[in-house]
């Protein structure tokens, strides 16, 4: 049961928000322009790390705002919060 | 039968319970009394009755090995009927007046159950043994073996009838949850109570005080009990602090979220209490956790250790201090720990039952020896006890020196074992804490967490009162501290107690001989010490295998009281320290949770939102039929008296397609998209294109996925240049404006546009067919319905019944129609004035069947009917709205091999050769009837299946829609619907079956 | 291998159990084996033993990071059913429910696998015409599939509430009577066992930490137990995979979600069959102690812990309760999780990679317990002959370029 | 052919029940409030903001999650650039006219969601409890007061809640085809409350306050 800090909303519960998984998968500049395998990697191809993770998140129930998490997929626990555009916390000086 | 006659082990003075308020109860239909503060163990133990319950597998015989949660055997059947409840605890149960319990898994009754003949073949009954057998012959296993096996399992029964209790939840925040009322729990919420932070105390037990009520005490010159009354008053009178009693925190999940349930009435007895829900489930979001879960204590193993009669130290302690009961006449303890020892003189001292204590340590606390010694108390060391015996309840001991041989029994009619502490961790190691072995405690204690949490009390190796007190204090203070009150957190206290604990985890072992009886470790699933040696034997050495071989610690008491000396025992097998070999994962819940109290008050009409319209008090009123579509509830067809759905669809689409229909379209996604780049926005979204679309028209668009395949449709109206209003089917109305919504913020946060939903703004009245111009205009004369005037695909606003509305001239069924919209508290009014407007036009209500009839006979899908999340908009014959110059979600898929592979399954229409056969939606198609059968080599002659199938009395002849593999190019061929009975010849057509020019949609001016 | 028989339990009994043999050898690594797998659960031991008893390949070790079947393997909720919808699918999930049918004989150990009948309920209009597409594309298949009214479906299963009215009307179920449910643990002990003896290496405490390559090619692995060498290297790390093929440089697409399940308290036998309702997810049987087994739905968020929270399971009680009310007053005794792999169309993945002598047998989410036998037989296939198995060429990593995607969210959802 | 012109609220024929479970000693009462203008307004408050005020009197809240009342109107923070603009019924039309004019030329979105939404007016001592067992956020009276809003799940409804006095009094928003729902579980929760009056009701509601 996360609580998760909605960059808005301040800290609610998990149960109004819905996930959106990786964070940062661009869509190809081009679609036509890249070949079947590359566009499968936009598709479906996902990092899955066991660790730290930059993943969507939207305050559904709430402000109906996306934003990026980073958490740790074991502990659970939330190491930042950063809204759409803003880079990621390792990007950060 | 007067009530100290009845209460033969009750003694005189001693305990807590209120003698003035007698309660009678029964128990396996005997019935009999206890008093008020007593809880079903007691009563039972002052009643002389110590046999209470059989084992799970071999049927023995069981009583009372503890006072608590950890309970293994004591498990009964509460109540009769609707309120009857399986497996609770003896010594949980407070009683009340007309209790009625019985004991569970035995036959005929708990004194002789003939099941007990398991234990004449326990030999063959050890762990694993199902695996090995009931192999052969074959067809036994599903006919003889596992029934016989089956009906042998379970405990108690579920009730037959749904339960007459509510349940409630409830969500709470606050700065620190204490968990325990015990003496370390209460001391850190007195710091944190009074320095104003918001506190909640949650305690299991009935009253605060935890182990202070088991044993006497004195903290700052009162009595424990008074003072940890006196906490609790303080306590609970403070604004800032919540204190539940009779709550049982069971789960601790991520950050700090812990889930607790409280037990309201319980102790009232069933019905008593009208509208007051039974159980709340508590949903707790805390800053910080202190965990003073306290201990508990632990058996050794040792020949029949199980006998009635036999129970922990702790518990004869409490039975007599908090209860005043005497377990017996004639008491023996035997201890290998100063804890457990001091306790078994505790009891002396009330009970006056203690003749001798035990101890396999050769140097028992000096202190407590002198004064088992004033107590009467005889103390053996370097002792053991090796075998009980007794029938039903224990009559002898033998006992044996540590070192050398020689048995001499010892008479006595109750034992109490201590063979050490476990700290609760139950908790903790949910949060998820690591835990660490002391081999001077011999016990796992907490060690590091990832949660902020701090432990305090016997759970924190703190077993003294006055070491307890302290640790509770500092671990208050530390918490303050870091919610950033000026408290000195002080340096946290080195010392830990002493148990000056010699372990011996089984008897047998530490003396290195069989002994006679069976060696129990798991009590409630009969896994004794041989079965623990027999999984190592067997390569089950993690000790998570050995937990599933044997089954030790899976019953419902999740071994509390057996896995560590399992485990221990398992260790020495192998040879490998205790810590190496590790603990089970503890998971929640700590102790079972109902399940009504987890489904709480989401029950019946409150279980899901049912979702309706401004119109639906009528659609009641005038007989609907309704269908579930998500959380709606939309009228499926309007029956006259007699009709059944078949009859009242052929009057709804007739009506429809020779006079007039009306449907309530209320449920239609509605989506304001708005701002200067919203056609671009949709260009996007859409696979066709909208920058030209007029303003006042309306087009019908379709999205996809990333990946090609069809997501929703709907039509989509432009109100304003920078404006338009999108329709989405009514399953998909949330999930699309989240889509959008998604694009949008994350993707084109560059783009000017704003989404907002006005589903339920607008209220949707579809006026369907040749008659609906008329009906329009007797409703709106001021509006012209003139094609000139209101095309196809346009919408007008005007004032329609005096209301202000918008009209739009759109169709789902190739009829003249008109889809009024007004604001939904005007949608009833609106409502009732068409179906008046309609009458001398022959005006039917129909519903959702007939308007898939209708949509179907013009070859127009459905999304999630003809589409499951693999169909293209090429499949569908959609192309015509697929853009060639533009890009848009999806279209690069399309191009992918096997997206853009010929013969790919197609929509198609088909007309039965018997035009009265309705082929069953779903029914699958086959090319030829020689190859209609699944064959080995060729796999399945399916070529695709029927989406759609209706009787149409407009074509007078069922027909279906298909999605059949390369079926556009399979037009007037016939392939036959292969359903139950056999095998029906069906002609491919072209999907649109009515109307292809799409004339009748204009209507007649 | 000591057989297991009734006649055998008697004659150790009178030696008081002292010569059963272990259930397999506690090996440790080889320097060099012809295929390691890794991954001791289900899938990863049924493909070691069909290597050595369907290919001779005996030289073959199974490196498990922790406890064999300590994964989803002894997590789940064991259904067992080959009810699914697409043609891919139904044949090789009915070519392990075949495969179950004689496993007890074959691995030689009572795998207490109850063939109770499994039904899906259909609560809408969409569930029926769904429910009624699936039971007639099984038939077609070969698979058994029955539709049930709702009078019939409380014949079969007579606690169910069919009322109207209910919140959740029950308008039907598919039934599958060969469906039922299988001792998971003893399962993953049963394959290791007769793996074992036909010379495989079960290699526990084993965590597998890199992948060693060559010119495009596997040479081995590196492990907490040191490197070991081999040319073919099958993946089976259910929740782990993508850990494991990142290893190779390898991106999957597959995201790793706790799912949770529960059981009850023991009680008396009450609930006879397996009933499941992807519409309301509730997914329940009773097992031969006497536990309901209830499986609960999946999180949303990613995850490596084997927990989850507990929303999951309010929602998942609600919605029993609405079914089943007589159980409000059963008591819930334990819940878990285990981390699922979930690939977008929820089939699985065994396949080929593009590194040669690397193959991965991953993607089978909420639902590969009941693929167990199968997955394993044409795993091993695809890793002794280097090309897939006719069962298993569909499931391969290229449809996710081509296209050819197996959608089983109709029969799978969060299934079981 | 012409219809009424009454309005027809989601509740309307709930009033009875509501009057019922709202009759002392009970310490909570309910209402609904039909009926109300309902302007979602969606722009860029830093920099419009002003042109705002001069339609509405009133300012737009940046501060997340709370309220501003001005002239007729209060205006509901519900996102960093999305409010819900209240004001007396009947004014739906004109302030979204006026407010496209004011705004024309500046990306915005108004759009008229009068008969969207209906309000329950919950209030005295047991009200935060109520809402306690089916809402997630911290109703503490210390955390949600004036001129505090939150957006947020009521049991498995979406709601809008505004809470308009500390005693409390707090409004709670609803989407049409969820009023039933909302009310049905607030009238459970209620009689729930008010049986347990002698166990635990005020003591809990005491620790909300
Ligand atoms: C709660 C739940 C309920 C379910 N219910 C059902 C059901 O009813 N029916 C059904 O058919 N399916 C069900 N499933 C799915 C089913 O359990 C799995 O699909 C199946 O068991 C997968 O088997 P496996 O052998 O591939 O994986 P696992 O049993 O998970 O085995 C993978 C093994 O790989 C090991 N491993 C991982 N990384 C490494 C490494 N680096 N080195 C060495 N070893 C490694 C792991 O420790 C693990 O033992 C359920 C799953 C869950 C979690
Ligand atoms: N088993 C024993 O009897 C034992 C063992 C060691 C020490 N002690 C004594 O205990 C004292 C230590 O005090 P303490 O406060 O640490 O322990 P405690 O046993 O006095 O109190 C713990 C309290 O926590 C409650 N509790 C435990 N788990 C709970 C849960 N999940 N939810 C709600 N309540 C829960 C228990 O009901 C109990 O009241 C010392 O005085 C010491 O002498 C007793
Ligand atoms: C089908 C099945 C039945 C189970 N029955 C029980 C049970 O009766 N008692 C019990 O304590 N655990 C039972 N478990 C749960 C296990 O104890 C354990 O929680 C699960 O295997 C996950 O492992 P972990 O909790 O050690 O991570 C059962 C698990 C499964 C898959
Ligand atoms: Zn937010």
């Amino acid at each position: 049961m996360l609580q998760i800090d909605c960059p808005w909303c301040g800290m609610r519960e998990e149960m109004e928000f819905s996930y959106g998984g990786q964070a940062h998968v661009a869509y190809p500049k081009d679609p036509h322009a890249v070949s079947d395998e590359d566009w499968a990697q936009y598709l479906f191809m996902r990092d899955n790390p066991k660790g730290l993770f930059l993943e969507r998140w939207v305050h559904s129930q709430g402000c109906r705002r996306w934003f990026n998490v980073e958490r740790h997929t074991v502990t659970h626990e939330i190491t930042a919060v950063y809204k759409p555009g803003e880079p990621p916390p390792a990007a950060k000086p | 039968m007067s009530g100290t006659a009845a209460n033969i082990a009750r003694i005189e003075g001693a305990g807590k319970i209120d003698r003035t308020r007698p309660l009678a109860f029964t128990f396996n239909g005997r019935k009999l009394q206890g008093y008020a503060g007593d809880t079903l163990a007691s009563a039972l133990l002052a009643n002389g009755i110590h046999l209470v319950a059989r084992s799970f597998k071999y049927h023995r015989p069981r009583g009372m090995l503890t006072a608590g949660n950890e309970e293994p055997n004591a498990l009964v059947q509460l109540e009769r009927g609707p309120y009857t409840e399986p497996n609770l605890r003896a010594t949980e149960i407070e009683l009340y007046e007309g209790l009625d319990a019985s004991s569970v898994n035995c036959f005929p009754n708990v004194q002789f159950d003939l099941r007990a003949i398991n234990g004449l073949a326990s030999s063959i009954l050890v762990a694993g043994f199902y695996n090995k057998t009931f192999m052969w012959p074959k067809g036994f296993w599903k006919k003889v073996y596992e029934p016989a096996l089956r009906a042998a399992a379970g405990l108690g029964v579920a009730p037959d009838s749904p339960d007459p209790d509510t349940y409630d939840r409830m969500h709470w925040h606050c700065d620190v949850l204490v968990v325990g009322a015990g003496p370390a729990g209460l001391s850190a919420s007195l710091q944190a109570g009074r320095r104003g932070v918001r506190t909640v105390i949650v305690e299991e037990a009935p009253e605060a005080g935890g182990s202070l009520l088991q044993r006497p005490a004195t903290i700052d010159g009162v009595a424990g009990t008074e003072w940890a009354s006196k906490a609790f008053a303080e306590l609970d009178a403070m604004p800032n602090v919540l204190f539940l009693c009779r709550t049982s925190v069971f789960g601790y999940y991520d950050h700090n979220y812990l889930m607790a349930v409280e037990h309201r009435t319980d102790h009232l007895g069933p019905g008593r209490s009208p509208g007051v829900a039974r159980k709340r489930l508590w949903h707790f979001r805390a800053k910080r956790v202190v965990l003073a879960t306290g201990a508990h204590e632990r058996p050794i193993v040792f020949g029949n250790n199980d006998l009635p009669g036999i129970v922990l130290a702790n518990a004869a302690c409490t039975y007599a201090t908090r209860y005043g009961v005497s377990l017996g006449k004639c008491g023996v303890a035997f201890v290998n720990n100063d804890h457990g020892f001091a306790l078994a003189l505790e009891t002396q001292a009330v009970a006056r039952n203690i003749a001798m204590i035990i101890d396999p340590r050769p140097d028992p606390d000096d202190a407590l020896v002198k004064r088992a010694a004033a107590l009467g108390v005889r103390v053996l060391c370097n002792s053991v006890i090796a075998t009980a015996h007794g029938w039903n309840r224990v009559s002898s001991v033998d006992i044996c020196p540590t070192r050398g041989t020689g048995l001499a029994r010892l008479e006595c009619d109750h034992v109490l074992v201590s063979g050490g502490l476990n700290p609760a961790v139950h908790l903790y190691s949910q949060a998820p804490g690591k835990l660490r072995y002391d081999a001077n405690l011999a016990c796992f204690l907490p060690d590091q967490c990832i949660q902020t949490v701090e432990v305090a009390g016997a759970l924190n190796a703190r077993f003294s009162l006055d070491s307890a007190l302290e640790d509770g204090a500092l671990a208050g203070k530390r918490t303050l501290h870091t919610l950033g009150q000026a408290v000195d957190a002080g340096a946290p206290a080195e010392a830990k107690d002493e148990l000056h604990i010699l372990p011996v985890w089984s008897v047998q072992a530490q003396l290195g001989l069989k002994l006679p009886g069976k060696h129990f470790v798991d009590y409630q699933n009969d896994v004794t010490e041989a079965d623990i040696l027999l999984a190592s034997r067997e390569g089950f050495r993690s000790v998570e295998h050995t937990k599933r071989y044997t089954t030790t610690g899976m019953a419902t008491d999740q071994g509390k009281t057996s896995n560590v000396i399992g485990l221990a025992i398992l260790a020495a097998s192998l040879g490998k320290p205790i810590p190496e070999v590790g603990t089970t994962t503890f998971r929640p819940p700590f102790t079972p949770v109902t399940f009504g109290a987890i489904a709480g008050r989401d029950r019946g009409s409150l279980s899901d939102p049912v979702r309706t319209t401004p119109m639906h008090a009528w659609h009641v009123d005038n007989g609907a039929v309704f269908e579930d579509v998500g959380q709606w509830k939309r009228p499926w067809y309007f029956p006259k008296p007699g009709e059944d759905l078949h009859a009242a669809v052929a009057r709804e689409t007739k009506a429809l397609r020779t006079t007039a229909g009306v449907m309530d379209a209320t449920t239609l996604g509605k989506i304001d998209i708005q701002g200067a780049d919203a056609a671009e926005f949709l260009n996007r979204v859409y696979t066709n294109a909208w920058t030209k679309l007029a303003v006042g028209s309306c087009r019908y668009g379709v999205m996809c996925r990333p990946d090609g395949m069809v997501m929703d449709d709907g039509v989509t109206a432009r109100l304003a240049d920078d404006r338009f209003l999108m329709t989405t089917t009514t399953g998909n109305a949330a999930r699309v404006l989240d889509w959008l919504e998604e694009w949008l913020q994350t993707e084109w946060p560059e783009l000017e546009v704003y989404c907002t939903t006005v589903t339920e703004q607008w209220a949707t009245t579809a006026v369907v067919g040749p008659n609906a111009r008329k009906i329009l205009k007797a409703l709106a004369p001021d509006m012209d319905f003139s094609n000139a005037a209101f095309p196809f695909m346009t919408f007008r606003e005007g004032v329609v019944a005096g209301l202000a509305a918008r009209v739009f001239r759109i169709s789902f069924n190739g009829e003249l129609s008109y889809e009024i919209n007004v604001p939904s508290w005007h949608g009833l009014a609106l409502w009732r004035a068409v179906i008046e407007a309609g009458k001398p036009h022959g005006l039917t209500p129909y519903g959702t069947e007939t308007m898939h009839v209708a949509r179907a006979e013009k070859g127009y899908i459905i999304i999630g009917q003809e589409t499951d999340g693999t169909v293209t908009p090429q499949d569908v014959g959609l192309e015509w709205a697929v853009s060639k110059q533009k890009d848009f979600i999806g279209k690069r898929s399309f191009s992918r091999s096997d997206t853009a592979r010929a013969g790919r399954k197609q929509l198609v229409g088909l007309l039965p050769q018997d035009k009265a056969f309705v082929a069953p939606e779903g029914s699958h198609l086959v090319a030829s009837p020689e190859r209609s059968t699944f064959d080995p080599r060729l796999g399945s002659p399916s070529i695709g299946h029927i989406t759609s199938s209706y009787y149409s009395p407009n074509l007078e002849s069922a027909f279906a829609l298909a999605l059949i593999a390369n079926g556009r190019a399979m037009h007037g061929k016939t392939v036959y619907c292969s359903q139950g009975s056999g095998l029906k010849p069906m002609t491919v057509t072209d999907p649109v079956f009515i109307d292809k020019e799409g004339k009748r949609r204009d209507g007649i001016d | 291998m000591q057989r297991f028989s009734f006649a055998n339990l008697v004659r150790n009994s009178l030696s008081g159990h002292a010569h059963w043999k272990p259930f397999w050898r506690d090996a440790a690594p080889k320097q060099k084996y012809d295929a390691i797998i890794v991954g001791g659960g289900g899938h990863g031991l049924a493909t070691a033993y069909y290597l050595a008893k369907n290919h001779g390949i005996t030289n073959v070790a199974v490196l498990e990071k922790g406890w064999i079947g300590g994964g989803n393997t002894g997590r789940n909720t064991t259904i067992i059913r080959s009810n699914y919808l697409w043609n891919e699918s139904g044949a090789l999930y009915e070519h392990s429910l075949k495969l179950w049918e004689g496993l007890n004989e074959d691995l030689n150990i009572n795998l207490m696998f109850s063939q109770r009948g499994v039904i899906n309920l259909a609560h809408n209009q969409a569930d029926v015409r769904e429910s009624i597409r699936r039971v007639e594309a099984n038939r077609l298949n070969g698979i058994d599939g029955e539709w049930l009214t709702p009078e019939q479906v409380k014949e079969f299963c007579p606690i169910i509430d069919i009322s109207r009215t209910a919140r959740y009307p029950v308008l039907g179920a598919t039934l599958q009577r060969r469906g039922g449910t299988a001792r998971h643990d003893t399962v993953a002990w049963g394959f290791a066992r007769a793996a074992d003896n036909l010379g495989v290496d079960i290699i526990q405490n084993c965590e597998v930490t890199g992948i060693l390559r060559e010119g495009g090619r596997v040479t081995g692995v590196r492990t907490t137990r040191g490197t070991i060498m081999a040319e073919k290297i099958g993946v089976v790390a259910a929740g782990h995979t993508s850990v494991v093929a990142a290893m190779a440089d390898i991106r999957l697409p597959l995201q790793s979600h706790p799912l949770q399940a529960l059981v009850s308290e023991p009680i008396k036998p009450i609930h006879p069959c397996v009933v499941m309702s992807n519409a309301v997810h509730v997914y329940l049987s009773q097992s031969d102690k006497g536990e309901l087994v209830i499986g609960a739905g999946i999180d949303t968020f990613n995850s490596y812990s084997q927990r989850g929270s507990f929303h999951v399971i309010e929602h998942q009680m609600a919605a029993l309760i609405e079914l089943f009310p007589i159980f409000s007053r059963v008591r819930m005794l334990r819940t878990w999780g285990g981390i699922v792999d979930v690939c977008p169309d929820a089939s699985p993945i065994v396949s080929k990679t593009p590194v040669k002598g690397l193959f991965l047998n991953c993607g089978w989410g909420t639902g590969g317990f009941k693929a167990t036998p199968g997955s394993g037989w044409v795993f091993a296939h695809t890793i002794a002959t280097g090309e897939p198995h006719p069962l298993n060429a569909a499931f391969a990593l290229d449809r996710f370029s081509s296209g050819a995607l197996i959608d089983e969210h109709g029969a799978a959802a969060v299934a079981h | 052919m012409t219809a009424s012109t009454d309005r027809v609220s989601p509740l309307e024929n709930w009033t009875a029940r509501f009057a019922a479970a709202s009759a002392t000693p009970v310490q909570f009462s309910i209402r609904e409030v039909a009926f109300a203008t309902h302007i979602n307004l969606r722009v860029d408050a830093a920099a419009f903001g002003a042109k705002v005020r001069a339609v509405l009197g009133c300012d737009l809240p940046v501060v997340a999650n709370t309220w501003t009342t001005g002239g007729e109107c209060s205006a509901i923070w519900l996102g960093p650039d999305e409010w819900l603009v209240v004001a007396p019924d009947g004014r739906n039309e004109s302030f979204c006219a006026d407010l496209r004019t004011a705004l024309s030329g500046v990306h915005h979105a108004v759009t008229d969601l009068s008969a969207n939404r209906t309000m329950l007016e919950i209030a005295g001592s047991d009200a935060r409890v109520a809402l306690a067992k089916g809402c997630p956020l911290d109703l503490h009276g210390s955390a949600f007061k004036p001129p505090q809003s939150a957006q947020s799940l009521l049991a498995k409804s979406q709601v809008l809640l505004q809470c308009v006095d500390a005693n409390p009094v707090i409004r709670v928003f609803v989407r049409n085809s969820f009023a039933a729902y909302v009310a049905e579980w607030l009238l459970d929760a209620a009689a729930e409350l008010a049986a347990s009056r002698n166990l635990d009701t005020p003591r809990i509601a005491n620790r909300l306050a």
